[in-house]
């Protein structure tokens, strides 16, 4: 099954109001070239979710300053002013999450988990409407799963199958986002024949994977 | 003193590599506490992990050895050692969470007498995110906190924290130009002194009663 | 009924084969859910996994070409399809619970009007556990049971499961030998039958209510 | 770091009344070495924690048969008849969990997760004695966390660091397993120099491992 589409029949799939996941990590590992068609379409009110919102010309961080979000649920927003702006404004609801929470969270949505526990955040202003719950006489934190209408993510190297394949530090969110959406596109640095990545080496199965596009250089 | 700013930071981030123990995992913060990977005594054996991805941080590379796709949790271009690997936020944070990370050296801007910590937000005017600061602080085993003894004079060794926590009860010790306070039973304990002060310019800088080791030595990086 | 075991066996697997979906991830169970895979029609891409570790579970492999290394979830070798991955057990539960399986095939000791499914035990007498049964039935979208619809004579179809559940109110679709059962609002609604058999004879075998579909064809495998 | 071993000193690291996690999937990916070494010392009252029980000539069914274990919690044991029979002749006490929720309760244990919650089990015999937890309206067994004292997992390659790498269908359990015990010990089929694993390949990372020993061929 190939599963290459073009990046205009990609961005032509969201759609207004959806909730969008971005992989990346202050823009490593991020779909630049999916972001730039977003960009250019224009979808608005979306809700995102994202490690952070990258800078004002890198990453997710273009998008938040053509205000295409109407909520950020992310763990770092600091290395983009613009969304600081927007939150202090009331332009722009911004969730904060814990990173390591953030990430489990997605993985949760993902992997028919309902909830997990954690310390993360216990006795903070994190705290405030969770549920605390005691285990053998620990307290914890639960913790509710997300999900995503779309994920749209980064690989340094896709098969036509979906198969994912990562080099360096590029993995970060992208690997459990691809789990966690009805729909998963993967942009690729790198599209390679099936056969190409040895099933040994394949960091996200395929069959996470909706589709793929080629990357821009 | 005659210590400017960047020789503070880098007497703090000196006393601080001599705590880190042969054969230990360690995340590093951003900003002073990224200078610790510089002192690591040479008989000990310490690895980083950043917590985008990576364990055997490296040195940052040279402008031609650059590749854009391996960096550091404050976004930097680093390298990766011989024997390190790569994994996904997830494994990252599992690795944190999990106990597997011996010690974290974390700036701050308040510690509490108790070990309470609060760095990652003044309300109203920086709000940032506390990225992963929150999971660290509870997670690994030890914190160390490396920062200044005060902030445009004042105290950030308090009796409580004023600010939102980041964790409670969390520190373990804390390392400051003038010296280095474990935080115990007692509530603060001078442990290490700077020569350059005396113990009661050391209080008067501490907003919180300080209570010096018996086995109070100098302070040596 | 000509049919002996293996041919029986063979004429539910061709006939359950017949409800894969083009693109689907599958996961066929020990036993005659295995045989599924035989009979896929030409026309759709499955992909089978075996919750052990893979996707893209093909053939089982030449003496030639064994590679103990490769083995599906009931410990016998198999091959890996181009275009497959290996994973570890908790990206393989991941990839069920989180309904990216789209159909799973199972056996089963008994099955309620309610859906509800027993197959990993009978007190007293087989506990060999449930291995990934009780995640197979409660993640995966579709679950399919494939068996015999009596053992030794009696009732396997009942209107309550009398053996340890599996899982409740998981089963969507139940081929025999006798027939295609929907499990629905209804109950078990019968939707195809073999012509080797009346109506009469496949309610007879079955212990709870059978409702006839308007639209009742013949069995075609 | 070189985090090589013996055979020898690895076992003597494990003692009566410990509680071990055995990688593996009905012997495949086990370490057969450790095993057998372990049969040898005889060493006893020990609780296992693994997938299965193997057979009683192969995987850590050998250990079973050698009556090592006092306690066993296992998804599956009907390929190993003297499991069956010393369950029940009270000889040994077996726990069955859900093979996904025995992974996942070993990866809390290992990553910081004081519990999580599923559906796999509701209103089954595995309900008994667990919570059940509400979330947004959708009932949800607890699951608890698992750890073990000790951890004998399996490599197809390792390195002097302890990075391992995998082939096939070996990883099973294993990968899991190594963040979850307070030593772990992994037998290589292959023992490589440090460097000879690329850092995009690892499958697991040197520092969940603490020492690796060289599989007997």
């Amino acid at each position: 099954m190939n599963k290459r589409i073009t990046i205009e029949e990609a961005v032509s799939k969201i759609k207004d109001g959806d909730t969008i996941m971005v992989g990346g990590f202050l823009a490593v590992g991020t779909p630049e070239s999916l972001i730039d068609a977003l960009v250019a379409k224009g979808v608005k009110d979306l809700t995102l979710i994202c490690n952070d919102t990258g800078f004002v010309d890198r990453g997710v961080g273009k998008m938040v300053v053509n205000k295409q979000f109407k909520k950020i649920i992310a763990s770092h927003i600091g290395t983009n002013r613009e969304t600081g702006r927007q939150m202090v404004e009331g332009e722009t609801e911004v969730v904060l999450v814990p990173q390591g929470s953030l990430v489990e969270k997605i993985r949760a949505g993902g992997n028919g988990i309902g909830g997990f526990l954690v310390k993360t955040g216990l006795g903070t202003e994190i705290q405030k409407g969770k549920e605390v719950i005691n285990v053998d006489g620990v307290d914890y934190l639960l913790k509710k799963p997300l999900r995503a209408d779309v994920a749209i993510l980064f690989a340094n190297k896709a098969d036509e199958n979906g198969n994912l394949w990562y080099h360096g530090t590029t993995r970060n969110f992208n690997t459990v986002m691809a789990t966690a959406a009805d729909w998963v596109v993967v942009e690729a640095e790198e599209i390679v024949p099936v056969g190409a990545i040895s099933p040994n080496e394949v960091v996200v199965p395929g069959v996470f994977v909706d589709n793929i596009v080629q990357g821009v250089k | 003193m005659a210590m400017d700013k960047q020789q503070t930071q880098e007497f703090i981030a000196k006393r601080v590599a001599r705590e880190l123990q042969h054969g230990e995992l360690v995340n590093l913060g951003i900003g002073l506490p990224t200078l610790v990977a510089n002192y690591v005594p040479e008989d000990r054996n310490v690895t980083f992990q950043s917590e985008n991805g990576m364990v055997g941080v490296g040195p940052a590379p040279d402008e031609s050895n650059h590749d854009a796709h391996i960096s550091n949790a404050g976004g930097m271009p680093v390298t990766i050692l011989t024997g390190g690997a790569f994994f996904d936020s997830a494994t990252s944070f599992g690795l944190i969470r999990g106990g597997h990370v011996a010690t974290t050296v974390l700036g701050a801007l308040q510690v509490a007498q108790n070990g309470d910590i609060a760095n990652y937000m003044i309300p109203g005017k920086m709000v940032p995110g506390m990225g992963g600061a929150m999971d660290l602080t509870s997670g690994a085993k030890r914190v160390i906190v490396a920062m200044e003894h005060t902030v445009k004079g004042n105290p950030k060794l308090l009796k409580e924290c004023t600010l939102p926590l980041t964790a409670v009860k969390a520190v373990k010790l804390i390392v400051t130009e003038m010296g280095v306070i474990e935080v115990n039973e007692k509530g603060f304990e001078l442990i290490e002194i700077n020569p350059e002060y005396t113990v009661e310019e050391v209080q008067a800088a501490t907003d919180a009663p300080l209570h010096i080791s018996p086995n109070l030595i100098d302070m040596v990086v």
